[in-house]
């Protein structure tokens, strides 16, 4: 294993403490893992929370400022946080307004953010409501699978809800609003090569030369199958179908198309894949009218890539045009 | 008879850190395998803290299976976290302010705890995960001791039967938890979790067992 | 090799291809491969030009736009563009204030760029200068050499003078600014791994697993000496000191502090890195005051990094801070 | 005898751009040891570039040199593209209008073209490049002139020279180009434009020697 690092046991707070360092528009507390924006709570503001295992960066503490998050709580690699980083975190983003917790649907994160919501519910009369992100179609049958994963759908979600909570708007409103861009938002990923776990300290997955994953997740999760290499043309093919075969994406006001690299994949080639996945959408009457391309919701050091598309409504054009200031995305300020 | 008091759970949980710091790569192996490769790392945390906890004296069994239900879902995350506190902070529920739990009432706190388990992570038998080490083990447990055998035999048994239900996780498609994503291809893997859930019960038997009650 | 593109020949106009689809604000001449603003030329700006190899990605297209670049050549992977290109943009750049060529100091850019301007002078009235962007601290004896090589310093000089570009000043005003925070800039850069190129097909060099790459440079280059691995306190120091002992950076203003990531570097390790180089920093006196950590300029899929430090006025720091909106670099507007 | 035509000359781009790209593989071989690996695919997509020229009739040597060194500037990049695109062009700068060049002015010429990498260059005989295949190349060719010898014979004494000028270039540590950032490091290894300029010498023993105007 060839990591920037000293003890792997220390990862993850010692990324926080360079973190922290690095941009004064984020406040750290090191003790439990969460990361805050510095001027939070803000008053009258629903706060918006998420979080999850470290190793997707610049998911999901990238992510946080103006415009999108108020808090992030940091577990170890590839592992949910637990619940008092949670019940800490919604504490102290409630701007009075309540607070939104978005989940990214893995058993851990939602076992934990449940107990977290049980933890504020006993302990403050913070209003905590749950969204639970799920947009990945590589697991079918998610009536008998814990359920299609948490990947992409985030970006949107937060994004668009983030916008929407500057606006002064309700938690119920806002619930509603991130269940309907989640809803309307599909995804699927590949990888080249596994990544690497620190803790483990060698490739979760062996992937000969010659053979490429379909259907990975974000955490090196093996894939649903294992399919000779090919090119980028027919790998666009192998993401695009089962995401329009999900969902009926033709419509009015466009779709968002987000292309996401999974740590080790050169912005080079992500374009290549963005050429040829638009191709896909115009052949199947799909129009783009906003794209993001690179990696945003990252594996470690993983190659590979994954495509989400989200079916955009004349309100969620707006809130996404809508200023962000994160480390991740920024726009308008 | 003395009962399962304090020192002795401290024992198993002791036994149970010591196993899960030994096979912790064999786990995480396991997980490399249809998870995300940190089953041994959650596990060893988690059990490295309730060690530590240790040192924080507990008024009686309930008040410690209740610290290490805390610890536990305060330390480790992921799905283990909280289903292993859920299963101790359950089976503290599932017990009065007695010094020393009977065997019965220990089978019953346990019992109490795997419901919880399956309370929180609906899982059922067969789906591939830790229910499948566990529940047999309950079974085997209350049949011993309703026939009258005394609990160290009783949680032997337990422990066979866990592991013959760890084992029989290998050929099961995934119903819940990380490894259901990988749909068929998590046939043919032995489940992390029900590995570390039998070696709970094993150190249970070894503990509370041999050199404990027996 | 396990990359993302259909034939590796048509890697680099395939993916311009997909920046173009992508985005809206960049207009692509895909004959010649240059990326433009798409409102260039801005009348009464200098027009500002740089380019270079592809497999550097987001640089250089990802710096095009407001407040930075107005157009890029794209040369082959590692590879300079040529004349042509150069000469082409320099034309479609010019808004009657000339036009300034950012150079990075590499025998095939430099000779390229300097037969562009020759055309450029032959063909045009457009008033050409260029300035040449060299430092990388790891190139020692440059008299002899080379001279070093162009690197990080890239991003603060096209952003401190694409910021002064925007305010309407002069293309000799210009030039002396580049020269002045190239001049005050200095970069050292590692590797873990190396990057492949698609052209060859396999690793430009081989690591073993157990020993890094120290003075490394963005095209695979081996760089001046092979260590064994160590941990990511020893490496920072590896890096900061000879940046620190090339020039003096205690000053009134601090500094920018540029982590890099060189493609294949998870963020979670380059912020434990920017931690362990912010502390080398403190106990050498240097005061960071703005900071940039992330893959800006990368080198294909090579996993590794590099720190680059620039020494900042007052001016510098306005400028740095002015609105800018490019795919790689986005603020205030 | 002949002197150099148009058809000579085409036949020496014939000939090199098929070393090149016979050599492609080996010459990127030698640039990823010292530089950036991609020495042979531009040679090939240049000599690639300049084979399609050929379709486009050139009156005399001089259009034909030019022609050759606008294209290698056109479509090489990188170090060598302006290096071997000047050679040509100073070539071609250094012939007048002559039908065919005689043995003195293809000599003339090709000092000129070196000459031209040089100024662009700056680069000094021992400094690891390819003016270490190319000016020794040139001394033996004015030598073998000078002495009377026809220039089938001199250039195959100049393609024996530019093979010697190569092979001295493996212990020298580099001062230009890409591979000085070694330092010493680029001790041990072959120059890769060294090399691709030792074939152009070779190949134009070749196509004007032996077969040519020999
Ligand atoms: N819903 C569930 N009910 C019971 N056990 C589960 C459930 N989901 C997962 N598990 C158990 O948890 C184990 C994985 O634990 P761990 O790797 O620590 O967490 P994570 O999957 O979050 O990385 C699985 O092997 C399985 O036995
Ligand atoms: N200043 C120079 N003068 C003469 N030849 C040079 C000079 N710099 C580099 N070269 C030659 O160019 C070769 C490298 O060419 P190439 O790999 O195509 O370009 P690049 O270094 O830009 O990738 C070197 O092996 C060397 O022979
Ligand atoms: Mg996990
Ligand atoms: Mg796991
Ligand atoms: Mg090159
Ligand atoms: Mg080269």
């Amino acid at each position: 294993m060839k990591k920037l690092l000293n003890d792997q046991a220390d990862l993850v707070a010692e990324s926080l403490r360079g973190l922290d360092r690095a941009h004064p528009q984020l406040r750290v507390d090191h003790e439990q893992r969460i990361i805050y924006r510095a001027d939070a709570p803000v008053p009258g503001k629903v706060g918006l929370l998420s979080g999850g295992g470290s190793g997707h960066e610049p998911a999901h503490g990238g992510f946080i400022g103006p415009g999108m998050l108020d808090a992030v709580c940091a577990g170890e690699v590839f592992t949910s946080p637990v619940p008092d980083q949670m019940a800490e975190a919604t504490k102290n983003i409630d701007g009075g307004a309540g607070v939104l917790h978005l989940v990214w649907n893995y058993t851990g994160d939602v076992l934990n953010f449940d107990m977290a919501a049980e933890l504020a519910a006993a302990e403050t009369d913070t209003q905590v409501e749950a969204v639970v992100i799920n947009d990945d179609v590589a697991v079918e049958d998610s009536l008998f699978t814990a359920g299609r994963r948490g990947t992409g759908a985030a970006i949107p979600v937060e994004k668009i809800v983030g916008a929407a909570a500057e606006q002064g708007r309700s938690l119920s409103d806002l619930a509603d609003l991130a269940r309907r861009v989640n809803g309307a938002t599909r995804s699927m990923g590949m990888a080249l090569t596994s990544c690497t776990v620190p803790a483990k300290g060698s490739p979760t997955f062996d992937l000969p030369d010659d053979e490429i994953e379909i259907g990975i997740g974000i955490h090196g999760e093996p894939g649903r199958r294992r399919v000779p290499i090919t090119s980028a043309h027919e790998i666009a093919r192998m993401l695009v179908e089962p995401v329009l075969n999900d969902l009926d994406f033709t419509g009015a006001e466009g779709v968002l198309v987000f292309v996401n690299g999974l740590g080790a994949t050169p912005l080079l080639e992500l374009h290549l894949m963005y050429g040829e996945i638009a191709d896909l959408l115009d052949q199947a009457g799909v129009v783009p009218v906003r794209t993001l391309v690179g990696p945003y919701v990252t594996s470690l050091d993983m190659a590979g890539c994954s495509v989400t598309v989200t079916r955009l409504d004349e309100e969620m054009v707006g809130l996404w045009d809508a200023p962000v200031a994160t480390l991740g995305l920024r726009w308008g300020m | 008879m003395a009962g399962v008091d304090v020192e002795a759970l401290q024992r198993w949980l002791r036994g149970f850190a010591a196993s899960v710091a030994e096979q912790k790569d064999a786990l995480t192996a396991l997980d490399a395998a249809v998870g995300d490769a940190d089953h041994g790392a959650n596990m060893h945390r988690g059990m490295t803290a309730v060690l530590d906890s240790l040192g924080t004296p507990a008024a009686d069994p309930a008040a410690l299976l209740k610290q290490t239900g805390m610890v536990l879902i305060r330390s480790v995350g992921g799905a283990s976290g909280p289903l292993y506190g859920t299963l101790f902070l359950r089976m503290a529920g599932a017990t009065g302010g007695e010094g020393a739990l009977e065997p019965e009432t220990f089978a019953k706190a346990l019992r109490a705890g795997v419901e919880g388990v399956v309370a929180r992570g609906k899982a059922e038998l067969g789906d591939k995960t830790m229910i499948d080490a566990l529940a047999p083990a309950l079974d085997a447990l209350d049949a011993s001791l309703g026939a009258g055998e005394p609990l160290p035999a009783a949680l032997r048994a337990a422990s066979t039967a866990a592991d013959a239900g760890r084992d029989a996780t290998t050929p099961m498609t995934a119903r819940k938890g990380r490894a259901s994503y990988l749909g068929e291809r998590s046939a043919g893997h032995q489940d992390p979790g029900a590995t570390s859930a039998a070696l709970l019960v094993a150190a249970a038997a070894t503990a509370l067992g041999d050199q404990g009650t027996g």
